[in-house]
């Protein structure tokens, strides 16, 4: 059997969550359903009496789940530092806000925290014995434009090294590994206005993996771009293509996998990222951990259709499903 | 990311005595993938036909209570919970104005991670059903 | 001995040059007096014939190198598609313009050819069997604002992967190791009227490794930065450090090195680009090749002080040889 | 990368008549660091005090014998080797005003690598001898 768990993020359903179409258990009962049994919360968005969850609502979630036969998989932190307008939190009150974070961590028995970006080595360096004592692992998101190699992203793994922790390092957002324009954007930007001739010149220039200031500048300079052409060219800084070979030089700093996700093709494929090579890489390096699915369609078509975040995340698992098979038969052969 | 939800048309309703309304009131929810503490509530603006109405006629409520936008701005231990309705009041005299109008809320909010606010808008024609 | 090898571009001294101050006789007189025994030429910079170079020429160059117990590493090509106002060069000109530079090579007796970063994969595709016979290896620089593992660069590897060549890779810039600031570059535009204190606030994040585009913000935006600190932020943009752990990884694909720099201490130490951290990787994994110093000083100071392209390259030089002693000694001792 | 050095002031003559010069002349160095085609030079911008002339009193030789700028355009063949001086004539009735004045060049090249034009511009305070 496979190291490599399934399983989801609440993210995932914001939009039926947002409209009241879908409760938590709704998406846990979901989940269980397609065998993807490892549930990543956003407790902000979840919780609706955040931060201050009782005992009450702790064995409130710990019952939900084990009726689905789910289980916690990570919690998404965030750091409100500009909690007061025109000054930020200073570096106690930083550290205190994550620990607050890590003991909820651990009193809902979760063991990997997605610490958001933008958050200091050095506050996190701070926050490392609080996370050794409750045992969580707080990983700094990889999300694009920033990629695994990100001299910003070495310096979190440089402060887990210097202190010989298992407990900080990252957590990759597959959005890094976008190798091909996703077709749910220039859908959008083309009811936007974008003429097709441009949205074409722009996935191709992508396709091409051409640096992305050059192609911003050629559609909002050289062609006279519109409003939503350049938008839709100024996404291009945020849809790198990182390495997929570098995963295995990341793995030890990784225990959970964002699997962001814009849209599937009813044939169970996913037109824009690329976990056709991800996946092997996982496998040939023996990784164990879960692929979180992270659905972030829902913005890019609800102006024009519903969104059925369900059928979008189900395929997403047959895909997955599909190529760890394929990944661990290779690697059997091998 | 959910812009179009904000406003809940069918919520709108005039506020003060019946015969001489003092302003009027709608449901509005944040549009944000997680709640957010009200104090990083920068603006909630609010415009009838594309007309801003002033910041000190606007007050928000969760349900902890009125603020007024100046309030808000220190209401470190109160959240506008994700998808959660919230009453927006407006002090308007007469009410909200007979006949179809277009209703538009614009919220800016301070966003740790992001450099520049961000911005969220609806704009509905709504009319009140008297 | 080292397996690496010193050399100089011609285009370190190029102040002098257009100056009329040094011809390249001098640079290779001077090359050598300093033990950089490989030369790199522009031919369209240091040949002012070109393209037209007959037999005479090159045997002047032959018996100039002879003289100075000089040896050419490395050609610098370009590629002129905008030759024509309003159109590009098509694809069979493009193939033949770098046709006729490899040639050159050939006649000239270099090995290495640096092709602009531009040039497009399919087209150095097609050049490989001329490359092949004429023995000469084509390396696309890897300059910044790209870097090792960006995808344009994967891009010319996988050409180079699948026909299984060994004449098409990549040739990489140094300056896309840049670990601090330089100072050379604060200094001018504080002297172009950025205030020190936004200046230490560029340097600040930089040292951090923010995001280029969110100093780019601050400064621009939030600071209100007048012309020369917008300039100076904006630099950031062409400033990263990339990861010098995977030089391992690309050097089967590369055989010359361009040693960027844009000043040396008094001291001969580096303030900007990591040479500390990249020599060693290269000692380590035996990479064969010229460091070929690229000094590019001159711009940053003209304006202020003679530029000395002779003091700043030895310095680098005695640089390269206290860095390359020190790796070999360590890799005795492991 | 050279701006400071295109303009040679000591180079700058009348040119026409002695008595009744149509114009000057002066040399001035390509502000690039390699040799480049003159097809690829798009613009030689002359002005004195600010004043822009007319494109069509600019005229290049670099050896090869003058040509206009429109001609330029065309000379696939010929290039404006590194570092060396080239001949900038302008039709100027009178030849160069009396007294100093600023002399302006301003370049812009069609670099092939670059995907907006390279810009270099020179701009001294010159005076004829004579
Ligand atoms: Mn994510
Ligand atoms: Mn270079």
């Amino acid at each position: 059997m496979s190291k490599i768990q399934r399983g989801v993020s609440l993210y995932s359903f914001q939009e039926e969550m947002f409209l009241g179409q879908m409760s938590v258990e709704d998406v846990l009962a979901f989940a269980s359903s397609i065998g993807a049994k490892g549930i990543e919360i956003l407790p902000e968005q979840n919780m609706p009496t955040f931060p201050h969850i009782d005992d009450a609502e702790v064995a409130r979630w710990q019952e939900m789940l084990a009726r689905h036969g789910a289980h916690f998989t990570c919690y998404d932190m965030f750091l409100d530092t500009k909690l007061r307008k025109g000054e930020t939190l200073s570096d106690a009150e930083q550290v205190e806000s994550i620990r607050r974070d890590l003991v909820l961590c651990n009193r809902l028995g979760i063991r990997n925290m997605r610490v958001l970006i933008f958050v200091r080595p050095d506050i996190l360096e701070k926050c490392v014995p609080y996370a050794e004592e409750l045992d969580v692992h707080m990983g700094v998101e990889v999300h694009a434009p920033w990629h695994l190699e990100h001299a910003w992203i070495l310096r979190t793994i440089d402060v887990a090294d210097r202190l010989g922790t298992k407990h900080l390092g990252i957590l990759p957002d597959m959005g890094v590994f976008m190798k091909h324009y996703p077709p749910e954007f220039r859908a959008r930007f083309e009811r936007q206005g974008a003429r097709p001739e441009v949205a074409q010149f722009i996935v191709d220039q992508h396709e091409q993996k051409i640096m992305c200031e050059y192609t911003i500048y050629e559609v909002a300079v050289k062609m006279g771009g519109n409003k939503a052409e350049i938008a839709m060219a100024e996404t291009l800084r945020h849809a790198p293509y990182a390495n997929p070979k570098r995963i295995k030089d990341y793995a030890p700093w990784f225990r959970h996998i964002q699997a962001k996700f814009y849209g599937m093709t009813e044939d169970c494929t996913d037109p824009a990222i690329a976990y056709e090579d991800v996946i092997p890489e996982l496998v040939k390096c023996g990784w164990e951990g879960t692929l979180s699915s992270e659905y972030e369609g829902n913005r890019w078509i609800q102006d024009v259709m519903p969104v059925d975040s369900r059928e979008q995340v189900r395929r997403q698992h047959v895909m997955f499903e599909r190529l760890i098979a394929r990944a661990e038969a290779q690697r059997e052969i091998v | 990311m959910f812009d179009k939800y904000l406003i809940d048309a069918a919520s709108l309703r005039n506020t003060g005595p019946a015969d001489a309304p003092t302003g009027f009131a709608f449901e509005a929810r944040l549009g944000y993938y997680r709640g957010l503490g009200l104090s990083m509530i920068e603006k909630l603006d609010v415009s009838i036909d594309g007309n801003a109405l002033p910041r000190a006629a606007v007050r928000f409520d969760e349900g902890g209570g009125p603020l007024t936008l100046e309030e808000m701005e220190a209401a470190y231990e109160r959240r506008w919970p994700f998808g959660a309705p919230a009453t927006i009041l407006v002090d308007h005299a007469g009410g909200f104005p007979a006949g179809e109008h277009e209703l538009a809320l614009l919220q800016q909010l301070r966003v740790s991670y992001l450099p520049f606010p961000s911005i969220n808008s609806d704009a509905k024609r709504v009319s009140l059903s008297a």
